[in-house]
């Protein structure tokens, strides 16, 4: 296919859009390890290496921790580094993606998000972006081919920001986008160089003024260093929005941290995140049709959480249903407990709704029984799909 | 010990400069400190090598003398010196 | 210049690790690492596993040390050193760092964070055949968090978690033999090393980082609280490891086995074990065997290590 | 919005026809998805893939539940139950086979000896010769776009002119 | 010290208190991997196992993710086992821990808590808890170390109890419980035997009947199976009341899962976790003798998460403060995000106030300023204790 | 009578390993499985990790094993066994288990989680001295994800991750000696075995499990899928491994080095790469340069093997 | 395919009994399966101990036949047959 | 509630001072905590370590930031500023040093010659004859409690009798 200039649009999957991504940013260094479904992403990526289509250096390191480490050691050396894993990947380098946000390491990661074990299982859910949403990792989750090639780019940008300093994941459902062949359009090679611009730090490792870098800290300073990154994450949604309109003038696309669809009268609505919304959306416009006052609010920005916007978006609404793609066993929902959290003193009737475990599919007649199920049940957990005697 | 500073005066991500302030260690001394006699001094350098602290001063090659700022009285230097050129004395004692 | 004078000359001014850090009162450690730091001529970057010297010698916010220096975990020192050697690699040859100047990568890690925990990052570095060059400072157990065993332990000792009780003689396994692990690696370069021999020491850092592939060093250094000993004796002490055979001096050079240093005179294992506290049960009459046995495996080893050199 | 299931088994290419087709649509102007269905399942087994052509641009990612047309590419697979999920009397199922099976009663059936005319045009890929059926059977995509598609997807493996000339085959057969 | 008998309380650390528990219990096997600041356990434990004081075995494993791992196959192969860890320890085995819930491994675990790299810090906070909130494990928070030797006790039949079989992790303030003495009173060795019992699983791997654990689940079984664990969580809120009365008629100490101070008639409140919470009750009782309604709310078990109970516990409350020891950076704060999910559509006032990050100190003076704080601010995350130019 | 009716009749009724998995068509993995659960004469106890193995004999709510089976990780089967292991010891111990009925743990895992992953645990694992034998079943990549590259593919294999290209010759390193390094950890038994060669590896397996201590086999098996090549032919792919010298037959008991099997008419390198697309590339007369490095490396290999055999 | 199950009725932490239900893999077969001239087989057990599939049936010792619920047709047994007894034939051929 | 503070080098038996004192108060019927403090010092550092004591049960968890009482083990150490913090009029200062330090004016500096008193003893054991001092000037907890204490606690180490003796010596000396 030509990649040069980007005539018309390419059929290809979420996986192939995100390689191709990495291709033209081409980034120094990819520490990466396998897993299903990230793989299509650093197989094709690897093949472009191979070819030399792209002439950066793949480290195919032995384990996920590993791949994390390294990355962190690529990042602060001086060198634009990304990697992409899921689900298990994620588990194992987790004590590193911590140190890696706290560290300030601007790394990209592609995340293909994959139920966590146990039963192991391939296919979709949350759970695994859901462990790391304390960490301090910015999380954009995208709902389709074209979004994760935008996502992709915004990711690197916004990432190297000097404000920011992050590691941003990319987060697209396994399977459902990775494996997906959809229209997408890419900028061309040239376009994409322009906007991702040159690698910079403020104190890269490699530099004659030597630093030390990952000191210990007691009480009497963690608080305070912790705290930078709080700083940098409210930093973060400014710099997002000003990205996304100077990604917009090249593709004529926008991808918001937030996206309201028929929300502004809406009654009723649901809040999701990732390729569902697509389905839901659907599901909206058929009952639109029915004049049923609902509508969709769909997180792209996970991390950082603009709840401030959330809440403005959803003052309107009456009734509420967050749809989360993961459970916190014994808990509230994490995604329900973010939206009660951005909510708390509102009067909306909330309603925890939790679907789509290991990749059990969400149909628009499940989207719609939880718009029916408003005037029914409250209070609960409510499980989509769920096989059950009662 | 310096000041604490407010998060707002850190450097991201706790990055230290080579040249921040050095933490005093020659309190941790217990009572004895080592003291040389130069005259006996053969300049091996080996108290230099072997002392944890890097409280061994050397100028151009020559053992001059201690930083007791950092030195932690351990003795090493006193039991590796050829020469016996290093004893360890009380505290209180005068060395210039 | 006498290779003493040569590396005070590097490293009397600023010394890569300076003092002002908060390891013990004689910790063994630092003259380790001056003299491997001292022994290098080009720029170096180190990478640091957690543990004593890293724990002691950065405490926000100040540092002991005076080249570029990262930490990031306990056990992948080896990978965050692949990460930065291969980004160094990849900007000299993208031209955003200069692509004439060599920098050696030196990975420092514990025992813990290279016998055990560290181990597959270190294996798979190995693997991949960066270019640099690991030390791991062999002070035989988790000195940082309270001397508990390692996988360096040797079979005997006692520690905080294979204590010497009613039931028990201290740790019931032989330590792992990591040196010859690293060997079995097909590295270019592998050593065995000890901080009382700083000139073998020094030497071997040298032939480490000409090797043209990774180099791995696994160097004994005391530790007076971990082994329970009197700070001041612990060049004395570590000579005895040596001299009783019990850590052999020996590098490995592309597969070819070389002592580089024979005891004349080998003395009685007891020497070792003498005047360190978490021996002082083996000296005891009723633990004759054990000690018997530890003498046994010494003298086994070494006649096989001697055996691999002859070839 | 069309939505088409695809029988196989893993290796003869149910993946690559989804695809195609769907390539082909989007060439002219449509719409369209293409995904394969995944499991633990490994060379030998039987696998499906599916795709989704709309005039307006497809939003759901949900997996299909009631295809409008049913490609079977290896005729000892018409018996497994698999085949008849979602079908109905609106379904088309195209098969290298002259009958129907239990499960499929109502449902269109369309004999394709896919084989014989994929060895015509001097080819083995069968999966070629049944998309350009169901080209003709469907409407959509034009038979210029999938003979593009199947040069483009394939031209590496098969060599343009062969996947064309199997494309052709298998549109001539049902128009 | 007397450990046969228990006629007076002694002077013992949280980590020697639960050394003892595991001493009395006797555990069969106990994986465990050195690390700040919960090695006084394992060494105290060690101690006694050398000693000939217990007599189960003790794996030096060579890092977390084998002790949990080592943990699973001791657990399901029918053996009493335990461990412990901390921080870094904890995200190191995160993986498998949530493997460990899935495959419902009865284990018990001490965990010291302490704040999360970067930068690395020994001392305490929540931060490492949180992490692993979602996967299934319960989690039992004390206040003291008499508390953490009795929830220690109480873990180990809940863990086991056939309606659970979850592990069960035991979460003592680090430094503060774990190295601070505290008089504690210690049951007779025979007396935790009684209580404790013997070790029973309906599907142990050593049996003669074959079975096959830990298998692979598509999408149409994966939800399912995650359900059971949603119902073994359940289970577990009424199974650890029926343990807390039964323990009580060994001890006269009763710890609830919830722990209502002076709350009934309190306008005010705060909840929170923990050692503060002592600290904390001093405060209220200051505040309540200058007849001020305030009260306190302890979250002992913080998984499963009383929801309904904290909704009424505060149901009075017209202002909450909630205290978290950790961050969701860029979210809501973990403990701060649960409430306002158990309080959601209430008209209650919340806030969120952060402390003692990495082991900064929580005074009583700190603790006033909470309650005062009340009427002047609302809105926005406050943090104690923080260095801050404005 | 014969060893294969003795495998025959343990296995024959109801084999541990069943049909009704989802492996490939003539995947090569079971006939290792078979012959070396089949070679032992206690219960056993399987370990399996993630792997094409573990993902395609137990899809729920199905299992095609008929023995004590778990799995909980891809990279932890070794501390899993570690676990179970000691359970067992206890249990018999304190009387809850038959105290005279010995059971074999059997630790199954692919290269990847074997040599790469895996290895930490695995090596904890033998410093430990757990007794249990862990068998890596080798096909020299990460089959199930895909066929990635492993620390075990060959120099020069093309794989998704090593894969050939315009500026690629496939993997550029040489394959972890892992057979070596299990050896450096001196278990008292390891060795390199294949599944073409039944017998030897039945024999091996009796050995293995007659040791006192950890015990590691090496496997070599195909993967028609990941190695390119028509399932019925695996077995004589395999054989060309051995005969060609590029997988030697020898095993190492107390650390005694003896081949078991040595070639009498050792066949050209080509004989191995011949007829695996993954070495395509290589028989292209441009490769000429890499086969002859290849050849060479092989047959140093082979050298120090023979001579390790002699001491 | 068995019946989906709800949550209720599956056994806790997904433990699977050995007795559960084997997938019939026969239709993974391409178009052929082997057929075995038991006159020519000499019982080596070769084609047993190799089938991947488990499924070449054997009893008290002597080569029977073959499972076609779960053989695959991988055609191995046929290649390491020493006495030539296994041929590949197509599916619809009768074998009794 | 009585909050002291313990200072000395890592070695010198802080901990146990403060362990043992609390341990003497919970005998003699009291609530009591004892703490040490840590940090990335080792061997040879100055350390510190704290007692608190109270008749009501002490639920607080924070750190001493007023002690009632500073206790210095190590004369070496009243120079750092560390032993001065929190020290007002109301706080009893022993140390083996007959004259007070900078920020220590207003305090009452007690000294106690505690080397010499443990020699008498025939022990090293300064902590024990600081504990002793110390129940002297607070008055809480009785002497024999802190004898016990002393005894149970070095009972391994020292013999008993002595730890006893360095106790009563310190007592001796301040009353
Ligand atoms: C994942 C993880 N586990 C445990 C720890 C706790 N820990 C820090 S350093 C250390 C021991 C270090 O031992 P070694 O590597 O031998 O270095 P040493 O302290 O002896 O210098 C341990 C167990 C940690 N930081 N991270
Ligand atoms: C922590 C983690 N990383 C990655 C994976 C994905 N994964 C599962 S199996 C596998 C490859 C297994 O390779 P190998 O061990 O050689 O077994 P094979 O598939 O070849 O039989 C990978 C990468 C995982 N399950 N867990
Ligand atoms: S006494 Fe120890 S610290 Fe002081 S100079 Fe000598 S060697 Fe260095
Ligand atoms: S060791 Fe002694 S002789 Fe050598 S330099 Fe030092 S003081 Fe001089
Ligand atoms: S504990 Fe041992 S290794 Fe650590 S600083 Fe002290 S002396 Fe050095
Ligand atoms: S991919 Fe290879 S190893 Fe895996 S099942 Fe198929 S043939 Fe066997
Ligand atoms: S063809 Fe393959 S699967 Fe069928 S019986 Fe023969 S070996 Fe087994
Ligand atoms: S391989 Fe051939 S001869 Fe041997 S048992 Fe099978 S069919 Fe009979
Ligand atoms: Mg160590
Ligand atoms: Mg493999």
């Amino acid at each position: 296919m030509s990649t040069e200039t980007a005539i018309r649009p390419e059929l290809l999957t979420g996986g192939e859009a995100v390689a191709h991504a990495m291709r033209q940013i081409d980034p120094d260094v990819v520490p990466v390890y396998p897993i299903t479904p990230q793989t299509p992403i650093i197989q094709v990526f690897s093949k472009f290496v191979a070819d030399g289509r792209a002439s950066g250096e793949l480290v195919n390191v032995e384990s996920e921790h590993s791949a994390m480490s390294a990355a962190i050691g690529s990042a602060l050396a001086g060198a634009r580094t990304m990697t992409a894993t899921s689900s298990q990947g994620l588990a194992l380098m987790a004590e590193i993606v911590y140190i890696a946000a706290s560290m300030r390491a601007p790394i990209v990661v592609a995340l293909g998000n994959r139920a966590l074990s146990g039963p192991i299982n391939i296919h979709c859910d949350h759970s695994d972006s859901m462990l790391i949403r304390d960490s301090g990792v910015i999380q954009l989750f995208v709902e389709n081919a074209q979004e994760a090639y935008d996502a992709t780019l915004l990711a690197t940008r916004l990432a190297e920001h000097p404000d920011v300093l992050l590691p941003v994941f990319v987060c697209l459902d396994g399977f459902t986008i990775t494996h997906s062949a959809e229209p997408v359009t890419l900028l061309t090679d040239e376009e994409v160089r322009l906007f991702v611009g040159d690698y910079r730090l403020p104190h890269p490792l490699l530099h004659s003024e030597p630093t030390s870098q990952g000191p210990f800290a007691m009480p009497d300073y963690y608080f305070e260093l912790r705290h930078q990154q709080v700083a940098a994450m409210e930093a973060a949604v400014g710099v997002l929005d000003a990205l996304v309109d100077e990604l917009a003038a090249f593709t004529g696309r926008r991808y918001e941290p937030l996206e309201e669809y028929r929300l502004d009268d809406a009654a009723r609505a649901i809040v999701l995140m990732g390729s569902s919304a697509g389905t839901a959306k659907d599901v909206v416009d058929d009952l639109r049709r029915c004049s049923r006052p609902v509508g969709l609010l769909r997180i792209g920005s996970f991390r950082p959480f603009p709840a401030d916007r959330v809440r403005r978006a959803l003052s309107g609404v009456s009734e509420l249903a967050v749809l989360d793609r993961a459970e916190s066993l014994g808990g509230a929902a994490p995604l329900f407990a973010e939206v009660a959290a951005a909510l708390h003193g509102e009067r909306t009737r909330l309603r925890s709704v939790v679907y789509g475990l290991g990749g059990r599919d969400l149909h628009p007649h499940d989207v719609e029984s939880v718009f029916e199920a408003f005037a029914r049940r409250n209070g609960g957990t409510t499980y989509l799909g769920l096989r059950s005697e009662r | 010990m310096a000041e604490l500073r407010p998060w707002q005066q850190l450097p991201a991500g706790g990055v230290v400069d080579a040249d921040a302030p050095r933490q005093r260690t020659g309190g941790w001394r217990t009572g004895v400190k080592p003291r040389a006699d130069l005259g006996a001094c053969v300049n091996c350098l080996l108290c230099w090598l072997h002392c944890p602290d890097a409280a061994i001063v050397v100028e151009d090659g020559r053992f001059v003398g201690f930083d007791y700022d950092f030195c932690k009285g351990c003795e090493i230097c006193a039991e590796m010196c050829p020469a016996g050129a290093i004893e360890l004395v009380p505290e209180e004692t005068r060395v210039d | 210049m006498s290779r003493l004078k040569t590396i005070a000359r590097r490293q009397a001014a600023t010394p890569s690790l300076g003092g002002g850090h908060s390891l013990c009162q004689g910790c063994g450690v630092p003259l380790v690492i001056r003299t491997v730091l001292g022994s290098i001529d080009t720029p170096v970057v180190v990478i640091n596993a957690t543990g004593c010297l890293e724990v002691a010698t950065t405490r926000y916010p100040g540092t002991a040390w005076n080249v570029p220096w990262i930490h990031v975990a306990f056990e992948n020192a080896a990978a965050v050193a692949s990460g930065v050697e291969t980004a160094h690699r990849v900007l000299a040859r993208r031209g955003k760092l200069p692509p004439d100047e060599p920098v050696t990568f030196v990975a420092l890690a514990g025992d813990g964070g290279t016998y055990d925990i560290g181990f597959q990052a270190l294996s798979g570095a190995l693997e991949r055949g960066h270019r640099f060059l690991f030390v791991c400072y062999d002070n035989e157990a988790y000195m940082n968090t309270g001397v508990q065993r390692s996988g360096a332990t040797p079979f005997g000792a006692g520690t905080t978690t294979s204590p010497v009780g009613l039931e028990s003689f201290g740790k019931a396994q032989q330590r792992k033999d990591l040196t010859a692990i690293a060997v079995a690696h097909h590295v270019p370069y592998a050593a065995q090393a000890c901080g009382a021999h700083w000139f073998d020491l020094s030497q071997k850092v040298e032939r480490a980082v000409a090797a043209d592939g990774p180099a791995f060093l696994n160097v004994l250094t005391d530790c007076p609280v971990g082994w329970g000993h009197e700070p001041r004796l612990g060049p004395r002490i570590l000579n005895a490891a040596v001299e009783t055979r019990f850590w052999p001096l020996y590098e490995v050079v592309d597969g070819v086995h070389r002592l580089t240093y024979e005891p004349k005179h080998p003395l009685p294992i007891e020497d070792w074990l003498a005047g360190q506290k978490r021996f002082a049960h083996l000296l005891r009459p009723e633990s004759r065997e054990l000690v018997e046995r530890i003498q046994q495996q010494v003298d086994q080893d070494w006649a096989e290590l001697v055996e691999r050199c002859e070839r | 919005m069309i939505e088409v299931r695809w029988h196989a088994r893993a290796g003869q290419g149910a993946k690559t026809a989804a695809h195609l087709y769907a390539l082909a649509a989007l060439r002219a102007g449509e719409s369209a998805q293409a995904f394969p269905e995944y499991g633990p399942e490994r060379r030998g087994a039987p696998v499906r893939a599916y795709t989704r052509i709309d005039e307006r641009p497809i939003r759901r990612h949900d997996s299909v539940t009631e295809p409008d047309a049913v490609v079977v590419l290896d005729p000892s697979l018409l018996a497994e139950p698999a085949v008849a999920e979602g079908v109905d009397a609106t379904t088309v199922v195209l098969a290298d086979a002259d009958s129907g099976r239990p499960g499929l009663d109502g449902a269109r059936i369309v004999h394709v000896p896919a084989a014989e005319l994929a060895g015509k045009a001097g080819t083995t890929y069968v999966n070629l010769v049944m998309a350009g059926a169901l080209a003709a059977v469907l409407g959509v995509p034009p038979l210029e776009n999938v003979e593009e598609a199947a040069a483009e997807v394939l031209g590496a493996k098969a060599d343009g002119p062969a996947a064309r000339a199997a494309v052709e085959e298998g549109y001539r057969w049902l128009s």
